[in-house]
């Protein structure tokens, strides 16, 4: 089939057909990280089936390609090329893998090419990428609000040595300087170990009355083992990425440990129910019913679906600048799944999407809300 | 028979060495086996202790023909290969590299341990020695033990590699004699690699082995009479 | 690699080959898309790494686990040294050079240390690399990394700048590597490996010897890793990480160790078949394993030993259990 | 300090046991296998799915999950390793790094990627001298410690000592009667027990996932170096050294360079003595 | 004048007494080393190439004292050696072996050079293996990996590599054990030639006792690390001590 359009402009676009759309991602499907990759994957392919199921994107079927990077940078890199140049697809959407992503911009910048809601590196400030979910800074600031309005006066961080434990890490350091909280110790575990008692050991020493978690599901959930297993109370906190997602990566292995946590979360509750939510349990049930309880997932297709949206109200130019253009026409956009999503451009560049999150409790069997509002960072709630 | 090699070939990798190769070994007789270097001597004893495959012709045991089987399956059988460059296990003691001999037979540890004490009456620099490691011995040390570690396992027939590799003439004297007098009081036959004139003193009958056949064979003392043979084989 | 002589048509048809595979290769970007060139340029620079593993554990016998650390520390060197204003060739030769001295650095254990002891002490190396490239947060940009810029040759875009940088270092690499094996070099590194006792005694100093190797390997490391740098345009410390080291091992060891040929073809085979395999999604690791072992199972030399082993078929059956073969690198040698 | 120290033992006592796993394994057959973790794990995730899936008992489950571990291993001995043990020691080092991908690939794709938890009979701690001592800690220490004397006494054995002769020279043991297929099989099957041991100890203290056996791999190897390869009191102290220095260097220096710092102490113990702790001295080779 | 002295050496391994104080001086020409298996032949090559330190006592080549412990130095003053084992790179051809030898002054020559192409000292490297090569009969197989050579021509190709760079002391240890005699004529008359043609002093273990006193007019009995008798073949043989310790009933076959 013919490219779409007629104009000079629109021979630049691709990935679009008169009755297809490609859309592409890179996920770890393998290795360590594999558990997000395949939630991610079931997130889009609910998404694509949704739309597809309703006579595609404007009348175009949407085709996915999904590519394996195993968590690695240069796989990463590469996939992100290949999807790119070889699969010519129209955006890259929803790909996991923070510390691999920023190889790709300079090849996105040079292309053009939209990254649509990749999993939550530090805003980069490029035209062509599009931050979707709370970052992980900004989740730890709300982190130290909601516990400093409960409260709390000193806190520990353990965070694992990589992107992750580090942007939480500082995210902590940030907001308990400026609203008072001391932050009594801070220490390190190595990622892919379940070597988390030393960490432990020294920040009980500190005595905190609460830990942030900056460490992955399976870590943090070994914390909180060994925690327990001290017979030590303090209030244990994580983001998304570290407590709230998966299906029952963390609290489930946990055990009764788990009971009493609090996560943010930043999307809703993949049990809420609000419309938006229920429709997805239904696609994803029937997509890949082991993922209708990871937030991953959700996430995904929240993410994805917000794509869609934008590919809609693009009208007829798919052109690469349209998509850019009517991304930041987004201003307090309703998705019913994430906070109220802005794309305007900030003053210095980059498009971050959301920054709020909502606090909720493992009451021992599902997680309960703590808080209904989308809570923004620099706010302390009491 | 007791060993029995009719037109054996083998090699390495795809490159031939032995061309036809028909050797015998009666129950109880010495056999020297002699030759340049290069004519395949070694190469024969490692066809017929199956660590070399054979190529083609038959190499049989007691009468049971040897194939395929591997080397430990023939070592069982009663075959003993005292190796080219002796294999001492360094890193194991004397008395391990020692006992490891016996492993072929299976016999008991009370046997075991008089084999030990009796070749150690003739291997005497072994004694002080049993518990160092194996790789501190001299070179004439290692290849004492290489011999011993063969008899200790009683085989049938010994294959010895150039059993005076490196000793002194006191105790290339004292092998042979050991040799000879093994086979008075076992029965045990013996193949013996040499390059030592004295090996006809004591072998029944001797083979001349020249590019990978049988040169010359005859008994030993008719071999030993020949000037020019003894010149270019032995020393 | 050794050659036996070939008959002359055989010769006329070898220069012929290799002339038209240079050609191909000097015309590549306008052959394939640039995603193709950019994977041609990760075969390019991981057979570079490779040959640094030729030349050190395949010649001179050390099994030097620190090939992926000496890569980080060319490509952070050199990232820095051009984001101070250096020009890219001078900073990339520095940068090999501060590789080289970090070479000699490790090296200086790996006098004493055999087999096993010295892997595990240059793994240690590697791994204590990662942590300067986390805490040297000024130069390395920490855990957040830092953004490589692309160096640009006159004439051409980024894509074919990256194109030819790696395909010429890689041939210039290939042509010292071959030639170090024929020359006295070479046959001091073997002396080394394999009869390591005889060596003061001929004179040869193993000490300085295995320096030598680990500085030249680490120096081939470190410019690999300044191309590595290019195709990725962004450095994280993880980079470096085990993973990278394993795959080297892969592509050495499946290429041929050895053969100066092998991390080429390691490389082809690696990188080829990822990106073969992406369509069988989770299935794709199972099915990579599964190919490699069948491959070691076939070529135990490794894929550069196809052709001696296509022209060593013999009729006679082979032996049941054949007997080790002498004049490898001895991973163990510290067990006996 | 003595909490630090207790649970630096107990992640030392896996350390060695996969040490031990590594050294018995290289005892034989000289090879340095990258797959040992892997072998443990899988028959590990067998043994949780008997447990969690099967509702089998621990006691019944665990043996069972043994007998997996030790018929995995003879078979990747015999179909993948053997094969190929004549050729050079780069082969097989690239078979054991396949074969650890392949089974790997397995555990993730039948288990998946999710941590696991395997519920023991030994839950709980007690309190001494102030101290938190969990059951479980003491049961990985001892099973470490039985695991290295049943190894010490079985290398007194005539097998044992064939296994040391096989792992020097492949010829000449064999002409001497020596069965390379008894030791090889023994050795992997043995290897294949204890390092199941060791991922169900670890599985079962901590979280089982499909990426415990790659850390504790390494973990292994630095271990057994410590402790000089050849010798099996060395892997276990050095296993034991491994776990309470890093542990303490996380306690007094940094917990994120405490690996860092134990890597550190190695590469000076090995400058210092490079046959590790325990190595015995090179013998004469002029 | 001596080219090779060793005053009151003594070496000790852990208890054991090895050399208990050895005199031993050695000019131009063959010079035996005969002694029982474990007296300690050997450890003197060791000692002397500084592969072992001795406890006590001092090494002097042309009067000067080497340092102890340093292989390398001493190679590089010009003494070589063989080992009772051969230790030859058994991938690499004869004549890379042999080039072996030589690699330490074709390195001095100047690594680049050797590298470009361009190294004289390389060329003549190369002249001077092939010379040897044609000497020990040996040109035929140059081109072969020396694993695939029988044992006996192993050792002919590292008595090769030690004639290489034209030392001034050759230390042989057995180097005809397991040779036939022709083999052994093969590598001795060669090596006679060059020993006498190149002033080379070349001392020499051997349990051959008729090859020795074909080759060496001088010959010394190491018995316990002592030595026992030094003096002509024939008056070594017939020393009452070396007969009981280390010649036995065989003696009679010697003819002197
Ligand atoms: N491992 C090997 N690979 C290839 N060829 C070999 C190998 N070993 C021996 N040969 C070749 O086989 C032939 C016979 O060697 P073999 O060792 O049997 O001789 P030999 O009669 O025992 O000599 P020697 O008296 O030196 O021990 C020789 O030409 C040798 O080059
Ligand atoms: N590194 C060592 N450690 C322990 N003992 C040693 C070492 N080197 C040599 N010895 C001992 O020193 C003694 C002399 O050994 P040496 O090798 O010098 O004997 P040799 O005269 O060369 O004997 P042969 O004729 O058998 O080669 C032997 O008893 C040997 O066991
Ligand atoms: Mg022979
Ligand atoms: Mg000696």
């Amino acid at each position: 089939a013919a490219p779409a359009g007629g104009d000079a402009a629109a021979a630049a676009v691709q990935g679009v057909t008169d009755d297809t759309f490609t859309i592409g991602t890179t996920l770890p499907l393998s290795g360590g990280a594999a558990t997000s990759g395949k939630g991610f994957e079931a997130g889009l392919k609910a998404a694509v089936k949704e739309i597809n199921d309703k006579g595609g994107l404007r009348g175009r079927q949407v085709n996915l390609v999904v590519l394996d990077d195993g968590f690695e940078a240069a796989r990463s890199v590469a996939n992100i090329r290949r999807l790119g140049d070889q699969e010519k697809v129209f955006a890259v959407v929803s790909p996991a893998g923070s510390a691999n992503i920023p190889g790709s911009y300079p090849y996105l910048a040079q292309k053009g090419m939209p990254l649509f809601a990749p999993v939550l590196p530090p805003d980069p400030k490029q035209d062509s990428v599009f931050l979707l979910g709370t970052s992980q800074r900004d989740q730890a600031r709300v982190i130290v609000d909601f516990l400093a309005g409960k409260g709390v006066k000193k806190v520990a961080v353990i965070g694992q040595d990589n992107e992750l434990g580090h942007a939480i890490r500082d995210g902590v350091k940030e907001e308990a300087a400026t609203v008072g909280v001391e932050v009594v110790a801070n220490e390190t575990t190595e990622p892919n170990s379940t070597e988390v008692s030393s960490a432990v050991l020294k920040v009980r020493e500190a005595k905190p009355d609460a830990i942030v978690l900056g460490t992955d599901n399976t870590q943090s959930a070994l914390i909180m083992k060994a925690v327990d297993e001290l017979g030590w109370e303090p209030a244990i906190m994580g983001t998304s990425s570290t407590v709230t997602t998966g299906s029952a990566g963390t609290v489930g292995p946990a055990g009764a440990a788990a009971k009493g946590i609090y996560g943010t979360f930043i999307s809703e509750l993949p049990t809420s129910e609000s419309p938006e939510a229920v429709a997805w349990r239904t696609v994803q049930q029937a997509v890949a019913p082991d993922q209708v309880g990871s937030a991953y997932a959700l996430q995904a297709y929240a993410s994805t679906k917000i794509f869609f949206e934008i590919v809609t109200r693009m009208g007829d130019d798919l052109t690469w600048a349209n998509f850019q253009k009517t991304a930041e026409s987004l201003k307090g956009h309703e998705s019913g799944i994430y906070p109220p999503i802005t794309f305007g451009p900030a003053a210095d560049g980059g498009h971050v999407g959301t920054t709020g999150a909502k606090v909720a409790e493992w009451d021992g069997s599902a997680w309960k809300l703590v808080s209904e509002d989308w809570l923004e960072p620099g706010k302390i709630v009491s | 028979m007791l060993l029995s090699i009719r037109e054996l070939t083998s090699g390495y990798g795809r490159i031939p060495v032995l061309r036809g190769v028909d050797l015998d070994v009666a129950e109880g007789e010495i056999v020297a086996l002699l030759g340049v270097n290069g004519a395949g001597k070694s190469t024969t004893l490692r066809a017929v202790s199956g660590v070399l495959p054979t190529w083609s012709g038959t190499v049989s045991f007691d009468g049971t023909t040897l194939g395929r089987r591997t080397p430990e399956a023939r070592a069982r059988l009663g075959l003993g290969h005292v190796p080219e460059g002796r294999g001492i296990l360094s890193s194991l003691t004397v008395r391990q590299n020692l006992r490891l001999g016996a492993t072929a037979r299976g016999r008991g540890a009370r046997d075991v341990a008089q084999d030990e004490e009796r070749l150690l009456e003739v291997f005497d620099a072994l004694r002080d020695k049993l518990g160092a490691p194996a790789g501190s011995l001299s070179g004439g040390q290692q290849q004492m033990l290489a011999v011993a570690r063969a008899l200790i396992g009683r085989p049938r027939l010994v294959m010895v590699d150039e059993m005076s590799f490196g000793l002194a003439p006191i105790l290339v004297t004292q092998l042979l004699g050991l040799v000879a007098r093994l086979r008075a009081e076992s029965g045990t036959a013996f193949l013996l690699v040499e390059q030592h004139s004295a090996v006809l003193d004591i072998a029944d009958r001797a083979y001349v082995l020249s590019g990978g056949a049988v040169h010359t064979s005859g008994p030993a003392h008719e071999l030993a009479q020949s000037e020019n043979l003894v010149r270019a084989y032995l020393g | 690699m050794r050659r036996l002589p070939l008959p002359a048509p055989w010769r006329i048809a070898g220069a012929a080959g290799a002339l038209a595979a240079a050609l191909v290769l000097l015309a590549l970007p306008g052959l394939v898309n640039p995603y193709l060139l950019f994977q041609a340029c990760l075969v390019m620079v991981t057979a570079t790494a490779g040959l640094g593993l030729v030349l050190i554990m395949g010649w001179s016998g050390q099994i030097a686990l620190s090939q992926a650390g000496f890569l980080g520390v060319g490509a952070y060197a050199t990232t820095f040294l051009v984001g101070q204003g250096w020009a890219w060739p001078v900073a990339t030769l520095t940068a090999g050079l501060v590789a080289a001295l970090f070479g000699v650095l490790i090296g200086l254990p790996a006098t004493r240390l055999r087999g096993f002891y010295l892997a595990i002490a240059t793994l240690a190396f590697a791994e204590l690399m990662i942590r300067v490239f986390v805490e040297a947060t000024p130069i390395t940009g920490g855990i957040a990394g830092t953004a490589v810029q692309p160096m640009v040759l006159p004439g051409l875009d980024v894509d074919g700048s990256r194109w030819y940088l790696c395909l010429g270092v890689a041939a210039l690499t290939t042509a010292v590597v071959m030639r170090i094996g024929r020359v006295g070099l070479g046959r001091r590194l073997r002396v080394v490996r394999d009869a390591e006792i005889a060596a003061p005694s001929l004179g040869v100093s193993p000490t300085r010897t295995k320096l030598l190797a680990f500085a030249l390997s680490a120096f081939i490391g470190g410019i690999a890793g300044a191309l590595y740098a290019q195709c990725l345009s962004y450095l994280t410390p993880e980079i470096f990480d085990m993973g990278l080291l394993i795959e080297f091992l892969v592509v050495a060891f499946l290429g041929g160790v050895g053969y100066v040929a092998g991390p080429f073809l390691g490389a082809v085979v690696v990188v080829v078949l990822r990106d073969l395999l992406q369509d069988l999604g989770s299935w794709q690791r199972l099915v990579y394993g599964l190919i490699l072992a069948l491959a070691i199972a076939f070529l135990p030399r490794g894929l550069a030993s196809l052709p001696a082993r296509l022209r060593a078929r013999r009729p006679a059956p082979p032996a049941s259990e054949p007997p080790p073969v002498s004049g490898q690198a001895d991973l163990t040698g510290a067990a006996r | 300090m003595w909490q630090q120290i207790i649970s630096g033992l107990q992640a030392g006592s896996w350390y060695s046991l996969m040490a031990l796993a590594i050294v018995l394994v290289l005892k034989a057959t000289d090879v340095p296998n990258f797959a040992m973790a892997e072998l443990g794990l899988f028959p590990a995730f067998c043994t949780w799915a008997l447990i969690d899936g099967a509702q089998l008992s621990w006691w019944v489950a665990v043996p069972i999950g043994l007998l997996i571990g030790i018929a995995l291993s003879v078979v990747v001995e015999r179909t993948a390793i053997r094969p190929i043990l004549a050729e050079n020691h780069f082969a097989t080092v690239l078979m054991t790094i396949a074969v650890f991908v392949v089974i790997n690939a397995v555990v993730q794709l039948v288990w998946g990627s999710e941590p696991r938890k395997i519920d023991s009979p030994f839950a709980g701690s007690f309190t001494v001298a102030g101290q938190i001592v969990a059951y479980e800690q003491l049961v990985s220490i001892a099973a470490g410690l039985a695991v290295m004397v049943g190894l010490i006494l079985f290398f007194r054995t005539p097998l044992g000592v064939q296994m040391q002769a096989i792992a020097e020279d492949r010829v000449t043991p064999r002409l001497l009667g020596v069965s390379v297929t008894t030791v090889f099989r023994t050795s992997w099957a043995l290897a294949g027990a204890i390092a199941t041991i060791a991922l169900l100890l670890q599985g079962q203290a901590s979280l089982l996932t499909d990426q415990n056996g790659s850390g504790l791999l390494i973990k292994g190897f630095v271990a057994a170096t410590l402790g000089g390869f050849s010798s099996i009191t060395g892997a276990f102290v050095g296993g034991l050294a491994l776990g309470v220095a890093e542990n303490l260097a996380g306690a007094y220096i940094s917990t994120s360079s405490k690996t860092a710092i134990a890597l550190l102490a190695i590469v000076v113990v090995l400058s210092i003595k490079p046959q590790g702790l325990f190595g015995r001295h090179q013998v004469r080779e002029v | 004048m001596n080219t090779l002295e060793l005053s009151g050496i003594a070496v000790r391994f852990g208890g054991n007494e090895v050399l208990k104080g050895v005199d031993l001086a050695i000019g131009p020409g063959f010079t035996g080393l005969i002694g029982p298996n474990g007296a300690g032949k050997t450890t003197v090559f060791n000692v002397v190439t500084g592969y072992v330190r001795p406890v006590e006592g001092t090494v002097r080549i042309a009067g000067e004292p080497v340092p102890s412990g340093r292989p390398a130095v001493v190679a590089r003053r010009g003494v070589r050696r063989t080992f009772q084992t051969p230790r030859l790179v058994a991938e690499l051809t004869v004549e890379a072996n042999v080039l072996a030898g030589l690699d330490a002054e074709v390195a001095r020559g100047g690594g680049l050079a050797d590298f470009l192409g361009v190294s004289r000292a390389a060329r003549a490297a190369r002249e001077r293996v092939r010379e040897l090569l044609d000497a020990f009969g040996l040109a035929d197989r140059a081109a072969e990996p020396v694993g695939n050579l029988p044992l006996g021509s192993q050792k002919i190709v590292e008595v090769a590599r030690a004639l290489a760079p034209r030392p001034r002391i050759v230390l042989l240890d057995e180097p005809a054990a397991g040779l036939s005699a022709a083999d052994v004529d093969r590598m001795v008359a060669p090596l006679a030639e060059i020993g006498a043609r190149d002033e080379l002093s070349i001392l020499i273990i051997e349990h051959d006792l008729e090859l020795v006193s074909r080759l060496c007019p001088r010959v010394a009995a190491l018995h316990f690390g002592r030595i026992l008798a030094d003096g002509t073949p024939a008056e070594v043989v017939a020393h009452p001590d070396v007969v009981k310790a280390y010649l036995g009933a065989g003696v009679a076959t010697v003819d002197t």
